[in-house]
């Protein structure tokens, strides 16, 4: 089997690389989200440590 | 006036969880009726949104026909939503929500009142109008019984699910479009049997079949969504 | 019988440490599985003698769809456990699903008109399952919704809990009607797709899938839960050591 | 009957980013007034709530008759009345339906006892009145004969002397008076002092977060 023939997967390929494209996408998507919340949640954190740390 | 007479709950001068329940819907429905401009305008609602169909596809009742059923639930079931924004509102403003939950009589209980006394206000109403409204769209007059009943049994779990929904957002600015968001795809499954009662009384054939499906969907939701009302209204007052 | 095992999963510090240990442990074999069952699937595994490699389009479209009802699943009973016992961690389990489970039905949507135009020769066909998960998106939209609704983390949770048990129970009667709906409108002639006859060199890749985003969607909740379990313990002394470590 | 105490320990209890409870503590005893105060965000209102089981805290309890109210919320609601800032009525019912409807939920009631109950209260003549036709202090008045007529054992009360004028404010203290007088408990959040004798009076103060 050659890389062309495999890119164009037998005709599907309009309907079939986009397919796979979408899912990964959201795959990486969810792991980057769910990164940024914990970076982000960190953050937060720390910020309200040194708050709390100031005031008491 | 004795103010010394100190009683204790559960003690024998309580009244039957009936009478609760009597008194709550009386209480409602006096409200209403003192209010009654405000139940006219689902109704209102409801014949406007129908009469839009004939202006926006045809006036042809051949044409009109078809889609009679359909028109019909879908009418019926966004006035239905409109009124659900009421049904909680007012009570939860003036505090009676609050004194309900601290009676000491069950939450749940008072709120299957509550819901009842809103399907009786806006469920039965828009039954009893529904077969002018299907008679303006080409269906026979004969089909009349299935149309009331199709709708009597769905508005039943519309106001149920419908209460769920309101009670859910209570604590929220501007719930309007949040409540329809949150009810109308949980109410699919009452549109697709009530729209198939009332296409299939509108074909004068026997429409059991479907009524019995939307009878069930009522009898669950019977069950089952006062006991989540009651839990979302909980945490509004929280 | 004892009850400290509840107890400790009750516990936000140690279920803390205890998603950040495991998440490694889900991660890698997940990616390990997905990356193999893509080489599977996309290159051992023959073409439908029906459908061509038009079929192939299932590997992604079927693990979707499984996440979307998986998902909702595990949010409908972490939902139903917050609840219960009023289990601060359960609920922040329910909130880690929803934007998952949302992005995977929106996945599926999207992967099965991508299929359906092959095969119906239209994006969109009043399909039984394409209309199910449409619905269940719309779900999704609604719970997330009203979770972003409420200011308050705690009023958030406790009435999100209640809407995902609400749809928990409606969504099989949703299914059901639709499945009902469209039978009685469905034309014979029309082709209907993901019924190919299923080698076992075509299951395995799927079953590889399967088992590869099942356990990637643990990796991505147990790392969101730790993002969700820390904006819960606002002012928990063990937070200093956990974000500063 | 053994003697009617209520009685919270540590209570804690955080409002999104504010912790609004920090480990509150009290103790009344049948025949006596709590008295709350502190200033405008302070945690009054916060704190009747948490006793009434409407809010839950995170930390602590709340003890009713040597029970944890958790365990018997029901019987511990059948106890108590909670008048929050606002009273409970609908302004399109006239006093006498809305007495009718909020006490004939819990207790039996006759038209008689709510009128003998409005006399108590110093506004015999409007129990057939809608209540949208009230002053702001009539209407707190009407709330009042409610109180009266529930006739429960214990009063949380979130300012109940709002709105009124000085006689109504005396009439507060007189009802309070008699009700602990006769065994009650009364847990009121004031900014004003209420108008009871020294001796039944306990105070706390509650400090802004």
């Amino acid at each position: 089997m050659t890389l062309s023939s495999f890119l164009r997967m037998g005709g599907y390929a309009r309907f079939l690389w986009p397919a796979y494209g979408i899912t990964f996408a959201v795959v990486i998507l969810n792991i980057v989200w769910a990164r940024r919340l914990i970076a982000r949640a960190r953050t937060e954190a720390l910020r309200r440590l040194a708050v709390h740390g100031e005031s008491s | 006036m004795s103010v010394t007479a100190i009683t204790v709950a559960g003690h024998e001068d309580a009244p039957s969880a009936f009478t609760v329940a009597r008194l709550a819907l009386a209480r409602d429905l006096t409200l209403a009726y003192r209010k009654r401009e405000q139940l006219i305008q689902p109704l209102a609602f409801f014949a406007i949104v129908t009469t839009l169909f004939p202006l926006a596809i045809t006036p042809e009742l051949s044409g009109l026909r078809p889609i009679a059923a359909g028109v019909l639930w879908v009418a019926a079931l966004l006035s239905a939503l409109l009124a659900l924004e009421f049904l909680f509102r007012d009570d939860s403003h003036d505090g009676t929500l609050e004194q309900y939950a601290l009676s000491g009589r069950s939450l749940t209980w008072l709120l299957f009142a509550k819901t009842a006394a809103h399907w009786a206000l806006t469920g039965v109403p828009l039954a009893l109008v529904a077969p002018l409204a299907a008679a303006a769209l080409g269906a026979p007059i004969s089909a009349a019984p299935g149309i009331v009943v199709s709708i009597a049994i769905g508005t039943v779990a519309l106001s149920l699910i419908g209460a769920i929904g309101a009670a859910l957002t209570l604590g929220v600015k501007r719930s309007g479009a949040l409540l329809s968001l949150l009810t109308l795809p949980l109410s699919v499954p009452i549109v697709i049997f009530g729209a198939r009662a009332t296409e299939l009384a509108l074909k004068g054939e026997s429409y059991a079949a479907p009524v019995e499906l939307l009878a069930a969907i009522a009898v669950l939701g019977l069950t089952l969504a006062p006991l989540a009302a009651a839990a979302a209204v909980r945490i509004s007052l929280e | 019988m004892t009850w400290t095992w509840f107890h400790r999963l009750a516990s936000p510090p140690h279920v803390y440490r205890l998603a950040q240990k495991l998440t490694p442990w889900f991660a890698w074999p997940a990616g390990i599985l997905i990356l193999a069952a893509l080489y599977d699937g996309l290159v051992l595994a023959p073409p439908d003698y029906q459908q061509g490699d038009g079929f192939r389009i299932l590997y992604v479209h079927a693990p979707s769809a499984y996440m979307s009802v998986l998902v909702y699943m595990t949010m409908a009973t972490a939902a139903a456990v917050g609840l219960i016992w009023r289990m601060k961690v359960a609920h922040a389990v329910a909130a880690s699903c929803a934007p998952v489970g949302a992005s995977f039905t929106a996945t599926a949507l999207l992967t099965g008109m991508l299929w359906g135009r092959p095969m119906w020769g239209t994006y969109w066909e009043w399909d039984p399952r394409l209309t199910s998960e449409l619905l269940l998106f719309f779900i999704y939209l609604g719970y997330m919704g009203l979770r972003s609704a409420f200011d308050d983390v705690q009023r958030a949770d406790r009435a999100s809990a209640v809407l995902a048990v609400v749809g928990a129970v409606d969504v099989p009667i949703i299914h059901y009607s639709v499945v009902w709906w469209n039978s009685l409108h469905q034309p014979a002639s029309l082709l209907r797709f993901g019924k190919p006859t299923i080698f076992i060199s075509m299951l395995i890749p799927l079953l590889m899938m399967f088992l590869g985003f099942t356990l990637l969607f643990a990796a991505l909740l147990l790392t969101r839960l730790r993002g969700e379990i820390l904006r819960r313990e606002r002012t928990a002394s063990w937070i200093e050591q956990a974000v500063t470590s | 009957m053994s003697e009617l105490s209520l009685r919270a320990e540590n209570l804690h209890l955080w409002r999104g980013e504010r912790h609004v409870l920090r480990g509150v503590a009290l103790e009344v005893t049948g025949g006596e007034v709590l008295q709350v105060t502190g200033t405008n965000g302070a945690g009054k209102t916060t704190l009747l709530r948490a006793l009434c089981g409407l809010m839950h805290p995170e930390e602590g309890r709340v003890v009713w008759g040597g029970r944890d109210v958790r365990d018997d919320l029901a019987t511990f609601h059948g106890a108590l009345i909670y008048l929050g800032h606002e009273p409970p009525l609908k302004a399109d019912l006239t006093a006498c339906e809305n007495l009718k409807y909020w006490v004939g939920l819990r207790r039996r009631i006759t038209v008689t006892r709510i009128a003998s109950a409005l006399e108590s209260v110093g506004i015999p003549g409007l129990a057939e009145r809608l209540v949208r036709t009230l002053s702001a202090g009539q209407k707190r008045r009407v709330a009042l004969a409610g109180l009266v007529l529930l006739a429960v054992p214990l009063w949380l009360l979130d300012e109940p002397t709002t709105n009124l004028d000085s006689e109504g404010q005396r009439l507060v203290g007189r009802l309070i008076e008699e009700h602990t007088g006769g065994g009650g408990l009364t847990v009121a959040a004031v900014h004003h002092e209420l108008a009871v004798s020294p001796q039944r009076l306990r105070r706390l103060e509650l400090a802004r977060a």
